[in-house]
């Protein structure tokens, strides 16, 4: 079964150096995530792709312990649902990346602790493939 | 500056559930509550304002209260619907359009959390199929950081929620009229931690409504008036740490609340020290905790020790949803802004009953808040 | 009265089919080409209003256009929403609480008539259950008895179908861009009678913007300001034959469409004399027919002759829908009365090509109607 | 099986007199239908219950030739929908009732013909009964 990533766009794969792609502004240097086509801070449209650092900074963290309602969840939902974290990681200099975290114990996620980019199964496609989304681990 | 725009009327439809009753229905409940309030008749209304999620046309209601034939605007902004509505409902009467209005807000929602189309809130879908579009891990994750941040505790958020299940046992309009102790809260299914499920509110169904007329008039129908002083809408600027973001830049700056507050009091020539009875967006037992700083009624971290002392309860110095919040209410989105209202002119008028605040207040605060980033403030006077 | 409110930049992004774009999408395309075309960037907008039936949060576009923080309030009136944004942005204005600001409509709807619950617009369960609760039956049964009482023929309504297909294929943001014949008009599959399938619009996807300014700044911006005179919004009043209406009393009155219409002339000291270009609701060629009369264009039945001699033809004393109107472009519910503004101000600077009414037309005239009985009128001018 | 009415208080029925049931303003006179609790002329709340009378003349009148996509339509659908008319009989001094019309030619209906209410199958409920619902008929 292929690994097929959630989104084309969203991140180098596959690839040994994974890294998630966003958008730099020319004008003022903004960076977003996803990459877009307009700059938010300055509304021009000179966005150029930039891939961003696999390494960073953990900014805020919660647990997800419920199946999102919000459809389509493409990971497990009923009795199959995991509960996870997710958090922001600050991705220094860069921009603040929301991603799923692979630490999902409360007791050990803390603020400012370093995590680093990997690319892990989220659930399957209905073709059968498994779909590999981002996420950030503790280093 | 002279208030221009009074409240003469609140009208309100409980909140809870209403099996066989549409929204529109209790629409015209509260409607007919706040016109009998204000001690006016529907044709003597000349413009109306009207916020729903669930009913695409709150204007319907007219053909239930009377075909009057008035302009009737639908207006919609998430949480902070009810702020839009009493905006632009101030914002007619201050033009000279017309003296007598009315606001409504109306919602029947189905039980969980709300979803949608991450699309239409400029979110790409991998963002829902990843399972970040839902509006509870934000505000997990907000006072998650928070309380890292300014030393507040587990038990505080619980304080919160009880102060607020306590003050809904005594508002007979309330959703939830249970008293829960902090253990029952604290103890409840984690939901995003660290929030519980009874620290969350939950979506139901209800409809609140207000009539407002020119200042000067407002001797001609009631005794004690109360003034709308200022009511400001928001949204987020770049920085702000806001609902369904899958990113957010280096630089930081305050939210849409803190915006739309300091907007409300500058025009309203009132401050936070001037504040007699609050209402907060209470989506969470942490949001309340968020917002008492926000809205300027104390720094950060102040909060550990204020609600320790009680001082947000009904008798304490700041008293914060005096009628429950949304914890006890729950919150029909397009009512939930103007139930705080009708909440705020009891307080002022003093017929507030058992929840009355002692020491006869005379100033009120409102504030709302939600995706996608949007913050409402009104400020009440006597 | 000297205009207070100018339109200083209009933006519109095609009305039709769209795969991979969302609704929020086009909102941006549509607010980015009116600020090029006022000349000014998003950071200089100090208040918004947007509108929408599919998108529930219009203002999540700040996602795309840039965070800063602005009063961005959604509205939502039926196919008369973009009268109540551009109200809203006028009234605004002419309070003094911002100079610069903008309207915005956008939609996505998927093909087919609208559905929706009968009791969100205080319609009971079982109008819908017997089949009527459906807006084209209405303008069916609506035209039938208006060509009764006033002898227009099946050949009028075919004649304005054809009229409008054939401007769409010289508007290159048209859905519809192919001329159909009156034959084939007429021989297409009945709906509701007398209406056949091409003499209906159809839902669709689009957007469209306008930036607008106080009046007095406006020659900082352009040398061609287009005065916004009028703008107004009405419900139906008791009597008037409306969608949507189980019952109808005895008593008889005019419909929504006048009351706002009047209002709107009285406003602008304007007259229909005074009109030289006009867009009306044609949901279906006899909505066109009827409100050319309820807008005070011309006498009830009048329409037969004015219609067979080519004067709603842009070439004519009365052009009415330059554009296609709604049968070639479409009803992108948000959207669709900013595109008729967008038309009438190219049409009064001279700048709308192939379409260009001869004779330097100075007034502009806007009308829509919908569900559940709400009307909107503008009054453009030079 | 049984026969259903499409919805209480809509028509006396079972009834060898079948009538509509509409309300009545106390205050001003103003006849509604079907009931409602408040009026639309005056908005008190002073409404008495008021069966209409059998007969008016035709006011307006259309067909409906494709399925109502409105849910729930209780007719038959897709390849089982039959076109019907529809319009608004006047009962003259009550109030204008929209109602299905017997005729479905558009060469035999006309404003200002004569009308009498009849009782019709509309379609079946879950439980297999005949829903019947209120329509006119020339007379
Ligand atoms: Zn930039
Ligand atoms: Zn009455």
């Amino acid at each position: 079964m292929a690994q097929v990533p959630l989104a084309a766009g969203l991140f180098s794969w596959p690839s040994d150096d994974p890294r998630l792609l966003g958008s730099e502004c020319s004008a003022c240097a903004m960076v977003t995530f996803p990459s877009q086509d307009s700059c938010p801070r300055c509304a021009l449209t000179e966005m150029v792709s930039k891939p961003l650092a696999r390494r960073g900074r953990l900014w805020a963290w919660t647990t997800q312990n419920f199946p999102p309602p919000s459809p389509p969840y493409a990971g497990a939902s009923g009795k199959d649902f995991k509960p996870f974290a997710v958090g922001y990681v600050e991705l220094s200099g860069e921009v603040k990346v929301e991603a799923r975290l692979m630490e999902t114990d409360p007791a050990k996620l803390q603020n400012g602790m370093e995590m680093e980019l990997v690319i892990v199964p989220l659930g399957k496609n209905t073709d059968g493939d498994d779909i590999v989304t981002f996420a950030f681990t503790a280093c | 500056m002279n208030p221009e725009v009074a409240i003469i009327g609140v009208g309100l439809h409980p909140f809870g559930r209403f099996a066989g009753l549409s929204g529109i229905d209790m629409g015209a409940i509260a409607i007919r509550r706040a016109l009998a309030d204000a001690g006016v008749e529907w044709r003597d209304i000349q413009f109306a304002v009207g916020g729903s999620y669930e009913v695409d046309n709150p204007d319907a209601v007219v053909a239930l209260m009377g075909l009057t034939g008035i302009q009737f605007t639908d207006v919609y902004n998430g949480c902070a619907t009810a702020a839009s509505a009493l905006a632009l409902a101030a914002q007619t009467i201050r033009l000279g359009d017309h003296d007598l209005g009315l606001a409504v807000g109306m919602d029947k929602h189905l039980p969980g959390a709300f979803s949608a189309d991450p699309r239409n809130y400029a979110c790409p879908s991998w963002y829902g199929e990843m399972g970040h579009f839902i509006t509870t891990k934000f505000f997990g994750m907000k006072i998650n950081k928070y309380m890292t941040d300014h030393g507040i505790s587990h038990e505080t958020l619980a304080r919160v929620a009880a102060k607020n299940y306590r003050n809904g046992v005594i508002n007979p309009n309330a959703f939830r009229r249970k008293a829960l102790s902090e253990e029952e809260i604290l103890n409840s299914a984690m939901l995003n931690y660290p929030l519980t499920q009874y620290m969350f509110c939950s979506p139901d169904e209800g409809a609140a409504a207000v009539v407002l007329c020119k200042a000067e008039k407002a001797h001609l129908y009631t005794d004690t008036p109360i003034y709308l002083r200022a009511s400001t809408v928001r949204t987020r600027r770049l920085g702000a740490f806001e609902v369904h973001s899958p990113w957010l830049p280096i630089e930081e700056t305050v939210g849409a609340t803190v915006d739309a507050s300091r907007a409300a009091y500058e025009l309203a020539g009132i401050g936070p020290e001037d504040v007699d009875v609050i209402q907060l967006q209470d989506t969470d037992a942490g949001s309340e905790v968020i917002h008492m700083a926000e809205n300027g009624f104390c720094p950060d971290g102040e909060q550990e020790k204020l609600i320790a002392e009680g001082t947000t309860e009904i008798g304490g110095r700041l008293p914060i949803n005096t009628d429950g919040g949304l914890i006890a209410n729950g919150e029909p989105i397009g009512a939930s802004g103007l139930r705080q209202i009708h909440e705020i002119v009891h307080q002022l008028r003093g017929t507030a009953g058992e929840r009355q605040v002692p020491g006869n207040p005379r100033v009120g605060y409102t504030q709302l808040y939600g995706a996608p980033g949007t913050a409402g403030v009104s400020i009440l006077s006597l």
